[in-house]
C-alpha cells in the first residue's frame, strides 16, 4: 500500500472511528443563546437597511442579524476569515440562509456597528434584505457538473456585479429572486424564479453507437425521452433518435453518456421570468419563457447581462409596491410585457408541451 | 502552492464587487493540487464553452449507496489534480446554524482529504465538499462521522430534508420547522444512505406559507406550517404603520387576495372566515397582526424540476394536520406516502409524475387521506369520472 | 310503385325540381325595414323590461323587441300562431335568437303594448332578457337520439317551471345560461354554462360480441376510446375493454352501436356550474363538476330541481351585481362554494384527465 | 288523429308555467300519426328510464352526402308511426330572420311529409324538421330547394355556420356577423353537402367579444369582430347613468380587467393602451361608450365538446385582421385552416385535438401567421423548446 498523505487516518484508524446513520448533529447545540432561549416566542421584527434586522422576543430579548454575501463556492480559506469574524463578534455562531448568504446574529446592539464595519473593511458585501435582489440560487456549471451547458458561478458573478445596488442597497418594487441553472435539470430554483438563467442545447445529440452498446441500457435509454424520439437501431444494437422530435433536454445524455447533447457553438442560456414560490397574495408560479436563446458569451455574458438588465429595469419602472415580477406581468398581461421590454415573440414561446392546452389563449379580450 | 495556470478569461471575472468565485479557487489554489488544476479546467472550458466533466461512476463508503457524487476529469493528462473530483454531501444541520468550531473543524479536515473548496450549501441543502479522491472517502467519512456529521442522500434515495430557520427565529413560523426536519432527517437515515427508492424523494419544511425554504417548489413532499383561527389585530400597530407613511388600502387592503380585508382610515378588520391565510399583510405589519388559534401543518406533494414532463410544484394533499413531537403522525404519513409511490413508480418516476399518471383518488385512498376542496383549485372540467364499488354501496 | 301520399311530390317531380348548392336565401329580404334601414347603423338600446328592448339608429328611427320563450320543440301549430302575431304587429317578420327564444320587432311604441297582451293571452311566456335566466340551450334527449341518457326537453321544463319567474321578471346579480345535454357529446352549452345538467353513465358498456364482428370496425372501435380501455379480443373477432380504465363516455357505443352503454337503472345525471362564453371582465370559462350524480327521476326529476336552486340561491344570495355564476365563484373561491351550497366533495370532482395538473390546488392558500 | 296513448308521465309536465314540449307533440299529434306515436315512444322511455332509438343508418338525398339524421325506432312494431323517424337539417337563414310567409310555407311543407314537430332551431343552427320517413326525403328536398332553401350539413362536412344578429340591430358589432356568415355559408357549399373532411367543422361569427353565438365554445373557427382604437366616452351620458342610480366605481371602473379606468365622480376616463377590449364598460353604460378606429375580426380556432380529450374553448390565432365584403381574404385564410387539418387530421379527429397533438408552429405556419403574445395567455413554462433550420439561419 502507498503512503498515505500526511495526517490521513489509515485504512484500519477509518474502520474503527466511523460510525453510521447518526444523521447531522441535532441544530440546538448550534444556536446562539439569545435563539435558544426564545426559541418559538419572537414578537416581531424589523428591517434596519439593505442587510440589518432585528427580531424582538416577547422576553424583551433582541437579535441583529447582519447578512452577507457569499459566492457559494466558498474556500475554507474564505470561511476561516468568517469564522474569525463570528467569533469576534457573535459569540462563535454563524448561520447560513436557504439562499447561501451568511448571518451574522448578536443581541448586543453595540456590536452591530463594528461587525459591518468590519465585514465591510474584509471586503464582505453587506445586503440582500428586504425588497431586494438577494443571491442567486445556483447549480454547478463548468465547475464541477458533466452536464453544464454553461457556466452558473460565471452567469451568477456577472450578473451580480450589475445587479449589486439592489443587493445592497436599492429597493425594488418587491423582492426579486434570480436563478441560474447550467442545464434543464435545473438543481436550484430556475422553474419559480422572478428572473432566472437557464441553459439549453439546440441540436439533437449525436450517437456513438459503439459505446452505446457496450454501456447503455437500451430500455431505459428509450424510457428516458419525454417526447418518444428515441427508438430502438437493432442493426446497431443501438438506438436512433428521430430528429423532429427531439427537443434536446439531454435526459438521454444523463441515463446514457455516449448520447452526446452537447454543441458548444450552438449552446446557450433562455431567459425565463415571473415566478415565485410563496403563497403571498398570488399562489406559486412558475417561470415563463422570455427570451428562447442567447449564445454562451463568456467570461461575462454581456448579452445575457444586458437582456436580464432590460427586464428589471421595466418592471422597477412599471411594478406597484410589493408587486413580484409575476404579478405584476400577469396584472399587465403578458402582450404587454413583450411590447413594454421590446422582446421578440418566437414560435419558442408558445407552449406545445404539458401546459399547452392552458396557455393558449381562449379569449376575444386581449390587449392590442 | 504556487500558480501554475494563466487564467486570462477567469480573471475577468474577479472583477467587480460581487464576491468572485475565482478568487475562492484561487484562494484554495494556494495550498491545493486539485484546486489549482481546477482552475485551469476552469479557463479551458470558458475558452471552448463546453464543461470537461465525465459522467460520474458510482463511488461512494463502505456500506452506504449514496452521498457522493463521482466526478472525473475528461481531460485527466491535462489536469492530473482533477482526474477525481468528487463531492462529498454532509447533512447539515436543520436550520443551518453552526459554531464556528464546528464549522472549523469541517473545514479542516476538508483541507486535509479535499481541494479546500465547498458549496455553503448545495441546492438541496447538504454541506457539500467540492473535490477529492475515491480513496480518500473512506477517512473522510470516518473523519466526519466520528464527530456527529453523517452524509447526504444521493441516488434514488431519500435527499437530506431542509427547511427554513422556523421557530428559531421567525415570529411568523407556526411550527417548530427545525424540529421538525431534524426528526425527518433522523428517522430517515436508512432510506437516505440505502438507495432504494425508485427515484430521488425530497423533503423540505417551511414554517408558513411565505415558504423561505421553497419547498412548494423543489421538494416531494412539502409542509407548510398554518393555522386555523382569527388574525389578531393590534389596532394601536395599525395606526402607527399609517402615521409612518404606509398607505393601507393600497398596501393592504386592496392587495389581499380574497378582499376579506377593509380599512377606514382608522381601524383595520378582516373577515377572518374568508381569509385564505396568504400571509401578505401578516408580513407587510408583521407588528400589528398576528396569527391566533390552532396551529399545524399542510402537506403538499409532488414538485420538481421539468425533467421529464414539465416542472411540477406540489399540490395539497392534507389540508390540514395537527403535529407533536416527536412527529409520530407526521412520519407515519410521509412514510405511507413513500409506500404507495414506492410500490407503483418505475425506476425515475418522481411521485409528482405517478399521481399524474394515477389520479389523485388511488393514492388518497392509499394514504387515507378524504377528498377536500383544498385539494384543488377548482373542480373538473369534463364528465369522465370515474365510480369504484364502494361509490355505489353508499 | 305504391301510391303516394296526398300532395306529395312524385319522384319525378322530385327529380325536376330540385336544386342543389344554392345555402339559405339570402338573410336581406327576411329583415325588417327598419332593420335594413338602419342596418350597422345602431346607437345604443335600452332594456325597458325583462321581455322588451328598444335599439335606436343613428336615423333615430326606433326599433322594439318583444322576446318570447319557446320549448323549441314547436309544433307547426304553435308556429302559426306565432306567424298570425307576427303579421297581426310585426308586418311579417319574426325571428328565433341564438337561445331559440322567439322575437317580435316593431318600429311602433304604439303596438308594443296590445302585442305583449295578445302573447300573453294566447298562453305565451314574455322575458328572457337582461340580467336573468333565459331559454337553456338543451339538446334531443329521448325525443329523437339513440345516445340520450335522460330526457333533455323534460329536465327543462322541470328548471323552467322552477326559475320561470327569472325568466319573466325577478333579476338576478348578471344572465344565468343554463343548459341540458342528454350524453357527454354535450351538444350545445353545456361545457360553457352558468348552470348545468348532463346526463352520465356509470358503468362499463356490455358488448355484444357477435354483432360487434360483424358491424363493427375493430381498429376505429379501440381508437374510439380516450382512456385506452379497449383492446381486441381475437378469439371473439371482437374487443374487450378494461374495466378499470373505462370511464363510461359511451364513444365506444358512437362508433360501434353493440357495445351497450346504456344501463337505465343507473344512469343519471350531473350537474356543472360556472361557465361563461362571452370575454366580458373575465374570459370564458368551462363549467366544473359541482354534483357528479343525481339518478334519473322522471317526468320531473325533483332531486335534480332541488339542487339547482339550491346553487341559484346562494349565487343569488352571494353574487355581486354584474357578477357571473363562475365570476363569483372564484371571487369567493371553490372551498367556499363547496361549503356555501352545502355540496359534498367528492373523488370524482378532482380532475384526473387533461387538465389535471392544473386544477390540483399548488398553494398553501386556502380558506378553511 | 285522436289520441291514442295515455302519457300519465309526460302530462305532469304540461302542467307548470313554462311552455311544454308535450303540448307541442300532443298539437302535432291531433293531425300526425308520426307525432302521435312520437308521444308513445317516448311516454314509454319516461317509464323505462332510457330511450328506444336505434343508432341512425345513413340516409339522404341525391348527391348529398349529409343533411338528414337517419334515426328508426327501436320498437317499430310497438309504435310504426316512428319506425323512421329522421331529422332534416335546413340552413338557417344568417341571423334567424323570417318573414311569416316564409316560415309558413316551411311549415306546410312539412306538415306535408313529416311529423309537423320542429327545432326551431338545432344547437348548430339550423332549422331541424323532426321526423320524417326516407321515401319522404327527395320530394321534401325538391319542395325546399326549390323555394330556396338548401339542407345543412351532418356528418364528417362542414356544417352549418352561424352568427349572432350583428350590425342587424346591436350597436356593439365591429363587422357584419349576418353578412359574413352568410358569404361563408354560400362559399362553402360543396364541403357542406359532400362530406369530405376528418370530422365536423363548424364556424361561428359574433360581432363582438360578448360572443351572443357561443363562438368561442361551440365552433371550430371562431370569428368575433374587434377593434382597434379608442372607446370615446359621453361624459354627459356618464353623469346621466350616475344620476339613474349607477354605482360607476363599483360596477364598472371596479369591475375593468385591466384596471384602465378611472371615475372621480365626475368624468370617468380610460387608458385606451391597456384596454383589452373586453366589452364589460360598454355593454352597461351602451349609451356613454363607443368603439372608434379600424374594425375587424379576432380568428380563433379549436373550441368542441368534451369527447374525446375534455372540452376546448377556441384558441387565439389571428389576433386581427381586416376585412370587407365579399370577404375572400376570410374565405382564403379558413380555406387554408381546413386544408390544414384536413391534411394532417385522423379521422373523427376535430382541428382544436390536431393542433394540440401537433403544436401551434406547425399549423401557424401551414397558414403563414406570425407568432404573437395575442395567441397565449402566457409563454411556455418549461425549456423544452423546437428550434428548425430556419431559426438557425435568421
Ligand atoms: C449539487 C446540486 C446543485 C448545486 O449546485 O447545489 C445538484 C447537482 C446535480 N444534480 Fe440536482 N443538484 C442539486 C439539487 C437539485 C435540486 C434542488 C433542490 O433539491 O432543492 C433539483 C430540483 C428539484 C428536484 O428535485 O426536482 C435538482 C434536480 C436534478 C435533476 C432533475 C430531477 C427531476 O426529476 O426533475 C437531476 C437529473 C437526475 O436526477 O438524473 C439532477 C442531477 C444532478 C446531478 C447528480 C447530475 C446528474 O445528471 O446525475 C448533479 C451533480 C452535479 C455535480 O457534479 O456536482 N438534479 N437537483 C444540488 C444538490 C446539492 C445538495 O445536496 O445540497
Ligand atoms: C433567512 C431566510 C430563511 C432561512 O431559513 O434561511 C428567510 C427569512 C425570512 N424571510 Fe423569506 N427567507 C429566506 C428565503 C425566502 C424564500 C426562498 C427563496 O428565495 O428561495 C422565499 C420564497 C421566495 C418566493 O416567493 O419566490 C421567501 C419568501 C419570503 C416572503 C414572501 C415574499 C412575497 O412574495 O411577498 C417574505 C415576506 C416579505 O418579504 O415581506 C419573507 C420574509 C422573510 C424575513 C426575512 C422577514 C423579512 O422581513 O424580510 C424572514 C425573517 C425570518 C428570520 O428570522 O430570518 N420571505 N424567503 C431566507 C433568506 C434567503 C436569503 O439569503 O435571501
Ligand atoms: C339576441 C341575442 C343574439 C342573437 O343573435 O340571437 C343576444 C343579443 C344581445 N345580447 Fe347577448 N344575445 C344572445 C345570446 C347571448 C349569448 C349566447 C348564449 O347565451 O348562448 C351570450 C354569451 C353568454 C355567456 O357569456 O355565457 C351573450 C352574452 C351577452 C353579454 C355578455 C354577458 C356578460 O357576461 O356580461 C351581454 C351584455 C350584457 O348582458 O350586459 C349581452 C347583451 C345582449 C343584448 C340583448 C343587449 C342587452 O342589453 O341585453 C344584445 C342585443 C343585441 C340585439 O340587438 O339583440 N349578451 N348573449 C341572443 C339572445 C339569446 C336569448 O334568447 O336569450
Ligand atoms: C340536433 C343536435 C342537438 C339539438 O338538439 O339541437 C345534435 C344532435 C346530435 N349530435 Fe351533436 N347535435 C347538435 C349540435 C351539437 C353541438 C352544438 C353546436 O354545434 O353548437 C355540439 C357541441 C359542439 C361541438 O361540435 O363539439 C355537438 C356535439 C356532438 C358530438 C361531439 C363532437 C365532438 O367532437 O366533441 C357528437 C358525437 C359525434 O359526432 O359522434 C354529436 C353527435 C350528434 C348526433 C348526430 C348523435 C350521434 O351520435 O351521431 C345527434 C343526433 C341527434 C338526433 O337524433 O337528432 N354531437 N352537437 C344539434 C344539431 C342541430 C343543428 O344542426 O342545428
Ligand atoms: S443543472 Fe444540470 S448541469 Fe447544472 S448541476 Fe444540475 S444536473 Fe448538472
Ligand atoms: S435530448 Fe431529450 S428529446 Fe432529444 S432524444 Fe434525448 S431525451 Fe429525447
Ligand atoms: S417560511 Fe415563514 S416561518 Fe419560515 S422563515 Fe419564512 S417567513 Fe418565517
Ligand atoms: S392573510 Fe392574506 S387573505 Fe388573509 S387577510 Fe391577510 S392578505 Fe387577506
Ligand atoms: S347530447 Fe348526446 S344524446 Fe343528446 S342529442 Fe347530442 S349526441 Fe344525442
Ligand atoms: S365507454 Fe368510453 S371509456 Fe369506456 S370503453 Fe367505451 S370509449 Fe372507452
Ligand atoms: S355578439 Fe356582440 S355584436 Fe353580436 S349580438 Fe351579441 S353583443 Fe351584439
Ligand atoms: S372594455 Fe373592458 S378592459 Fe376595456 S375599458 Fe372597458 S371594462 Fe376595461
Amino acid at each position: 500500500m502507498a503512503d498515505l498523505p500526511k495526517g490521513w487516518l489509515t485504512a484500519e484508524e477509518s474502520k474503527e472511528k466511523r460510525q453510521t446513520d447518526i444523521g447531522p448533529p441535532h441544530f440546538e447545540q448550534f444556536l446562539p443563546p439569545v435563539i435558544k432561549k426564545n426559541y418559538g416566542d419572537w414578537k416581531h421584527h424589523e428591517r434596519l437597511d439593505a442587510g440589518t434586522m432585528v427580531h424582538e422576543a416577547n422576553s424583551g430579548d433582541k437579535v441583529f442579524t447582519v447578512r452577507v454575501a457569499s459566492p457559494r463556492i466558498l474556500s475554507t480559506i474564505t470561511i476561516y476569515e468568517m469564522l474569525d469574524i463570528a467569533d469576534k463578534y457573535c459569540d462563535g455562531y454563524i448561520r447560513f440562509t436557504t439562499r447561501n448568504n451568511v448571518e451574522f446574529m448578536t443581541p448586543d446592539e453595540g456590536k452591530v456597528k463594528p461587525l459591518k464595519k468590519e465585514l465591510k473593511d474584509k471586503g464582505f458585501t453587506i445586503g440582500g434584505i428586504g425588497p431586494r435582489i438577494s443571491n442567486v440560487v445556483h447549480t454547478q456549471g463548468w465547475v464541477h457538473c458533466h452536464g453544464a451547458c454553461t457556466d452558473a458561478s460565471g452567469l451568477v458573478k456577472a450578473m451580480m456585479d450589475e445587479f449589486y445596488e439592489y443587493f445592497t442597497e436599492k429597493e425594488l418594487p418587491a423582492k426579486v429572486r434570480l436563478a441560474v441553472a447550467c442545464c434543464v435539470n435545473m438543481c436550484g430554483a430556475v422553474h419559480c424564479s422572478d428572473l432566472a438563467v437557464v441553459a439549453v442545447h439546440r441540436k439533437v445529440p449525436s450517437i456513438n453507437h459503439e459505446a452505446v452498446k457496450n454501456i447503455c441500457e437500451i430500455p431505459t435509454t428509450i424510457g428516458s425521452c419525454p417526447t418518444r424520439a428515441i427508438s430502438p437501431d437493432p442493426a446497431k444494437k443501438s438506438v436512433k433518435i428521430k430528429d423532429e422530435k427531439c427537443m434536446y433536454c439531454g435526459n438521454c445524455f444523463t441515463v446514457c453518456p455516449p448520447i452526446d447533447i452537447h454543441r458548444p457553438d450552438e449552446d446557450g442560456v433562455a431567459i425565463v421570468v415571473g415566478g415565485k414560490i410563496g403563497s403571498a397574495r398570488t399562489g406559486p408560479k412558475f417561470s415563463k419563457l422570455a427570451i428562447p436563446f442567447i449564445y454562451n458569451n463568456p467570461p461575462r455574458w454581456p448579452e445575457v447581462i444586458e437582456a436580464l438588465k432590460n427586464i428589471l429595469d421595466t418592471y422597477a419602472k412599471g411594478a406597484r409596491k410589493h408587486e413580484r415580477m409575476g404579478e405584476w406581468i400577469e396584472r399587465i398581461g403578458w402582450e404587454r410585457f413583450f411590447s413594454l421590454t421590446g422582446i421578440e415573440f418566437t414560435y419558442q414561446h408558445i407552449d406545445d408541451f404539458t401546459f399547452m392546452r392552458d396557455t393558449l389563449r381562449t379569449s376575444a379580450a386581449f390587449k392590442m | 502552492m504556487g500558480k501554475k495556470y494563466d487564467t486570462p478569461l477567469l480573471d475577468e471575472l474577479e472583477k467587480g464587487p460581487w464576491p468572485s468565485f475565482v478568487t475562492e479557487i484561487k484562494k484554495s489554489a494556494t495550498h491545493s493540487n486539485m484546486a489549482n488544476d481546477e482552475l485551469g479546467l476552469v479557463e479551458k472550458s470558458y475558452r471552448d464553452k463546453r464543461g470537461y466533466w465525465k459522467h460520474g461512476g458510482i463511488v461512494g463508503v463502505l456500506g452506504y449507496g449514496g452521498g457522493v457524487i463521482g466526478r472525473y476529469s475528461a481531460l485527466p493528462d491535462e489536469f492530473p489534480g482533477v482526474a477525481h473530483f468528487h463531492t462529498v454531501r454532509i447533512n447539515q444541520p436543520s436550520g443551518f446554524f453552526y459554531t464556528t468550531k464546528a464549522l472549523r473543524e469541517i473545514c479542516n479536515i476538508w483541507d486535509k482529504y479535499g481541494s479546500g473548496l465547498t458549496n455553503v450549501h448545495g441546492s438541496t441543502g447538504d454541506l457539500v465538499l467540492l473535490g477529492t479522491t475515491t480513496e480518500a472517502l473512506e477517512p473522510i467519512f470516518a473523519e466526519y462521522s466520528s464527530r456527529g456529521w453523517d452524509l447526504g442522500g444521493s441516488g434514488s434515495a431519500m435527499r437530506t430534508p431542509s427547511c427554513c430557520i422556523g421557530a428559531a427565529r421567525c415570529e411568523w413560523s407556526n411550527i417548530d420547522a427545525m424540529g421538525i426536519c431534524n426528526e425527518m432527517t433522523q428517522r430517515f437515515q436508512d432510506e437516505m444512505h440505502r438507495p432504494a427508492y425508485p427515484y430521488k424523494f425530497k423533503i423540505k419544511v417551511a414554517g408558513c406559507a411565505c415558504d423561505c425554504v421553497a419547498a412548494i417548489a423543489r421538494s416531494d413532499c412539502s409542509i407548510i406550517g398554518t393555522w386555523k383561527g382569527d388574525i389578531a389585530i393590534d389596532q394601536a400597530a395599525v395606526k402607527d404603520y399609517a402615521g409612518k407613511g404606509m398607505d393601507i388600502n393600497a398596501e393592504i387592503v386592496e392587495m389581499c387576495p380574497t378582499s376579506c380585508m377593509s380599512y377606514d382610515g382608522k381601524e383595520l378588520s378582516i373577515d377572518n372566515g374568508e381569509c385564505s391565510r396568504c400571509m401578505h399583510c401578516i408580513t407587510k405589519m408583521t407588528k400589528a397582526l398576528k396569527t391566533t388559534g390552532e396551529k399545524g401543518i399542510t402537506i403538499l406533494i409532488g414538485s420538481k424540476a421539468p425533467i421529464v414532463v414539465g416542472s411540477l410544484l406540489s399540490w395539497v394533499v392534507v389540508p390540514f394536520m395537527k403535529i407533536e413531537p416527536p412527529y409520530d403522525d407526521l412520519y407515519e404519513m410521509i412514510s405511507k406516502i413513500i409506500e404507495w409511490w414506492d410500490d407503483n413508480a418505475k425506476p425515475r418516476e418522481r411521485i409528482g409524475e405517478l399521481i399524474e399518471v394515477k389520479g389523485m383518488r388511488p393514492f388518497l385512498e392509499a394514504i387515507g387521506v378524504p377528498p377536500s376542496p383544498a385539494q384543488v383549485f377548482e373542480p373538473r372540467k369534463d364528465p369522465f369520472f370515474f365510480w369504484s364499488d364502494d361509490d355505489f354501496k353508499k
